[in-house]
């Protein structure tokens, strides 16, 4: 579906990160995983679309958060109240593919986020604390400065971690998942390819999902450009879409570049 | 005022001259959330081989200014499993359906044409911009020998219409526009992707990893509709004109230049409803400039 | 840290690996409002003739996407008009001169060559994507018959550096670039533009009135950098690098692909300081990378 | 010279029209006639700067009509007060090359303007005022719409023409130049092409200067794109630039397109 929605607002929330607000007319929800890609400018100079994950979906409103980190980011962190954004949505699989009905009881939901890898994971824990599942959030980020929306995050049973411990706990989250993961525990992350690598080499027994990121020619399943390798029974592996197989996939199924 | 827009390729009839470039639409089906496919000209396919294809390892794909680069590495689900799992549901929407094929050797080109001489599609377009193992690794598009075998091989087994489509990066591509003509191609498309390359800096790498890619997009639109005129002064056959199209000035210039149809690549990405906006855009400007059949405007450049 | 920029093509050394390409930058004095001239590694003329050519009719020149088209027509003063009226003044800025040259036979190259040889200019660029005339207009490019006789001749009368501008419409560009080589150029300098064509669609007539143009720009910035790495890998003499350079990291992508210098053209139009800007991002680069010496860049492409 | 100039405003003055004034801090002074060319914008897309007359020059002010007729004055018409505009200048030859000291005592000084040459002719107006020189300007328009700064040029000593009556004569103004002119006339003129042929098929017998439009690569003499042919002594012609040898040149030496 290809969006045209009402910026409400797009504000700075702190160094280099953004959140964006739009209001969504069409009939069609979210799911959190879930993303959109966005048109950066009418000019061909930014030729692609950019996708970006939902970081909330509530009451017709759509939320991203974003990092500037080169032209279109730049460019959209320019757009201001009541412009237009074209997004095509929602993209995508779901985490929620991945749960059934009795996690709730059954199981103990660990999520792990990092960097902007967090703002998938918001939109998580809104849904499981709407429907009263067990779940820890285990939050890390470089330094205090680099967490955003503290007081949100707050809100969940959230354990934080900072690389120079500025602020929560000194160290990386792969850490404290190994302290608070048990038998059962469901395990659902996203963040940086390292830090998946560094949680796939705990060699948990548990069943992990992960949301990748790659980069994307069209988001809707075309031009087979977001590609990642997964095994196959017999040893093998074929390639399969980011877009449109992912972003979430089974942790262990994924082989990874330094694997 | 009643306009015609029906055009003919070999013996397809194609009710408008707008189709997706192959590779940039899939095998169809993922467009139809975005619109109804039966307002196209045609649905052209991803390549298909006689096997399935895994492709490039990543990263397969990277914007540059005005256009993008890409090494996807002609990645499909082989022929068999497009005739079992894609046809049925794309048979549906009664538009001409033409499969890009392609293959390693000339052996493997010829398969895949024989298999689709079973099924009912309307046409194959063959791309020849593929390594031809058995000589090395050289482009079976500079090679005319290769080219010659080809077609006549698949002439003999494939009976309805053939397209070919034309590397940009053979010189002079007229000659083998002609040589195309002579063996028999019912039409020659072209370009496909010019051959790129793009570096990270700090790493000192290709940022593809197969090294070179292919360039699309409107940044060659000017390189593709100067082939495209100058094999339309070569060759009888019609030519169907590609690279770098995003609105409907951009069709028409093509047409202008002698393009019998069009094919819309990588601007789909950016707006998948860009055929649809296309095919409006030449209505509107036909009737706006009154010219009622769009065979009137084809070839019609003046110099 | 110290750190050294200079590189070596034949005889000239050039104290930074950037100039302007040919035709972007007159004769060089309309730049002196604008910058200091004598921070460039050198400096290059428009195309010379042996005497003073008129050029194509307007329009000459049209914006493409991220790009431009255009059919100057190789206008010039003639060399005679260069040597005394531009000349003295260039050489006062200390740097290097090269001065692109063209014919429209082999004999007209040779004089202007010769002319040259007897002012104090520090090399040649040998421009040979031009038609022809003896042979139909067929380009010099694709006649290596021509070129070998162009070099064998011109060796023998000039005596200092000699490079080889090479056109990215003759394929493939490493058999010509192989070709120069041994017959004794210094370096070669690619791309030239690519043929290009724009229509306009109300008239429909050729935009540029010499029908077809040459397309430049960031546009074919990927095409080029392909070109030069080919290149590279095929010589031992040092590549020039030209196509689409805006910014330092553009340049740095053309060192690290084989070139040993670079020629910045299309952009200077659009920021006159466009070269200053690259040789201090260069230099920048440079120290943040802790590189101190260009020469450890240059070719150092991982794959 | 380039110039880096804060926006004082840029207002739409009538349909499609804007007036877009600029705040200049170097010590360099525009003369009648000349030209600046401007950088639209950050992205490749529009990968030429585009040329535009000087309207006026005061106090360290300089302001520019322009028309939106594409994408690159579409983007110039929504910048706002405040933004930067990187622009080279002062560019091309004036129209005071072809005015000398006892013009103002011998000569009735006629300009005749249409569209947006207009423009450039406002600038020569302010100074031949200033310095007391007597003038007409016959400012043609298709219709009472498209003349803008009414009261400005009313100032002067104006005739206005419209193609449809709409406001002061009737009429081209063409028409109205052979009404008034006489042997000692010195004649400025801008606009459309097809204007300035007009006025050269009149075959006056007196000086008539013209300024001229052509497609610009450059702006500054460098890429010889923006030519037109001027007769030469022996029957022939040469190519000269519009950007450095004009836009002012004598209309009966240059050979136009229909000629
Ligand atoms: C499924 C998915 C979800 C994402 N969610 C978020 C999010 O919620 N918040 C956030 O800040 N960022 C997110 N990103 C990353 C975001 O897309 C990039 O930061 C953005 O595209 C950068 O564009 P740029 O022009 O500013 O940077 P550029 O200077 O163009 O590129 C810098 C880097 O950005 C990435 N990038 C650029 N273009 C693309 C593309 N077409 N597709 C994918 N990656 C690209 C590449 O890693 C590239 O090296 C997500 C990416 C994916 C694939
Ligand atoms: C010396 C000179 C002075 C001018 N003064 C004025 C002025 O005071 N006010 C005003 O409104 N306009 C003026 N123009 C015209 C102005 O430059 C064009 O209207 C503008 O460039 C259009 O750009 P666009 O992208 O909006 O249009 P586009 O859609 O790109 O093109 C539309 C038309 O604009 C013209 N144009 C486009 N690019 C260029 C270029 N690089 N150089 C020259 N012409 C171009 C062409 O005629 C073209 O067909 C002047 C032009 C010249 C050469
Ligand atoms: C991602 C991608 C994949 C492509 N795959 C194929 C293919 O499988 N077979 C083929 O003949 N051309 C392929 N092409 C080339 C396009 O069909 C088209 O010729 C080219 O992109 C130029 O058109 P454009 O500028 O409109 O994109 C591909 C192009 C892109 C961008
Ligand atoms: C307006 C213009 C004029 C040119 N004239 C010449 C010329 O006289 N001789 C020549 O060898 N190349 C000429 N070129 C080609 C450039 O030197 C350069 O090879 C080409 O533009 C690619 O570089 P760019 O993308 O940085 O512009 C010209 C290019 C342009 C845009
Ligand atoms: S981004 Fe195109 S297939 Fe995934
Ligand atoms: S615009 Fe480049 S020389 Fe005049």
């Amino acid at each position: 579906m290809i969006f045209d929605s009402k910026i409400i607002y797009n504000k700075k929330i702190s160094e280099n990160f953004y959140h964006l607000k739009l209001k969504i007319k069409k009939n069609l929800v979210p799911l959190p995983g879930q993303f959109v890609n966005i048109l950066i400018d009418d000019s061909c100079d930014i030729f692609l679309r950019r996708p970006f994950s939902i970081f909330n979906y509530e009451n017709e409103k759509l939320e991203i958060v974003y990092k500037v980190i080169g032209k279109a980011t730049k460019i959209l962190s320019s757009k201001k109240k009541g412009e237009t954004i074209n997004f095509l949505g929602f993209l995508g699989n779901s985490y929620l593919d991945f749960i059934s009905n009795n996690d709730n009881t059954s199981n103990d939901i660990i999520l792990l986020g990092g960097g902007t890898g967090i703002a998938s994971l918001n939109f998580l824990c809104q849904w499981l604390k709407n429907k009263k599942y067990k779940f820890t959030l285990l939050y890390g980020a470089k330094t205090k400065k680099e967490i955003f929306f503290l007081k949100n995050f707050k809100k969940f049973n959230t354990i934080f971690t900072t690389d120079d411990g500025s602020y929560g706990n000194k160290g990386f989250i792969t850490h404290y998942l190994e302290k608070i993961v048990n038998n059962n525990s469901l395990i659902f992350a996203c963040g940086p390819e390292p830090m998946l690598l560094t949680i796939k080499n705990l060699e948990l027994k548990n069943k992990i999902y992960a949301s990748f990121e790659s980069y994307m020619g069209c988001g809707f399943g075309v031009c087979l450009s977001c590609v990642i390798k997964v095994k196959t029974d017999n040893n093998g592996f074929e390639y399969k879409r980011v877009c449109k197989e992912g972003p979430v996939f089974d942790l262990n199924s994924v082989i990874l570049e330094k694997d | 005022m009643e306009i015609n827009t029906t055009v003919k390729i070999g013996k397809l009839i194609l009710k408008n001259p707008v189709m997706p470039a192959s590779g940039t639409f899939g095998y169809g089906l993922e467009y139809k959330n975005f619109f109804n496919l039966s307002e196209l000209g045609a649905i052209v396919t991803k390549g298909l081989s006689i096997i399935p294809v895994k492709g490039n390892k990543p990263q397969r794909l990277i914007e540059t200014s005005s256009g993008i680069l890409n090494s996807i590495g002609l990645q499909n689900i082989g022929v068999e499993n497009f005739i079992n799992e894609k046809l049925p549901e794309l048979k549906k929407y009664k538009i001409p359906i033409i499969v890009n094929i392609y293959g390693k050797t000339i052996d493997e080109y010829i398969r895949v044409a024989e298999r689709l001489s079973e099924v009912n599609i309307d046409a194959i377009e063959i791309n020849i911009s593929c390594p031809n193992v058995k000589k090395g690794g050289i482009q079976f598009a500079s090679d005319k020998k290769a080219i010659k075998k080809l077609l006549y091989n698949i002439k003999k087994i494939y009976t309805r219409t053939i397209i070919v489509k034309l590397s940009p990066n053979i010189n002079p591509v007229e000659d083998i526009a002609i040589l195309c003509e002579e063996y028999g191609a019912d039409s020659v498309s072209l370009i496909n992707t010019l051959q790129g390359l793009a570096i990270d800096i700090i790493k000192r790498r290709p940022v593809l990893s197969n090294i070179y890619g292919g360039l699309s997009g409107p940044a060659i639109k000017p390189i593709a509709l100067a082939m495209v005129h100058k094999v339309y002064k070569k060759v009888k056959i019609p030519v169907i004109g590609i690279g770098g199209i995003m609105t409907y000035k951009d069709a028409i210039e093509f047409l202008i230049a002698g393009a019998t149809a069009i094919q819309i690549g990588s601007a789909n990405f950016r707006d998948p409803l860009t055929c649809i906006k296309v095919i409006d855009g030449i209505k509107n400007f036909m009737k706006l400039n009154k010219i009622d059949d769009i065979n009137l405007l084809i070839g019609t450049l003046n110099y």
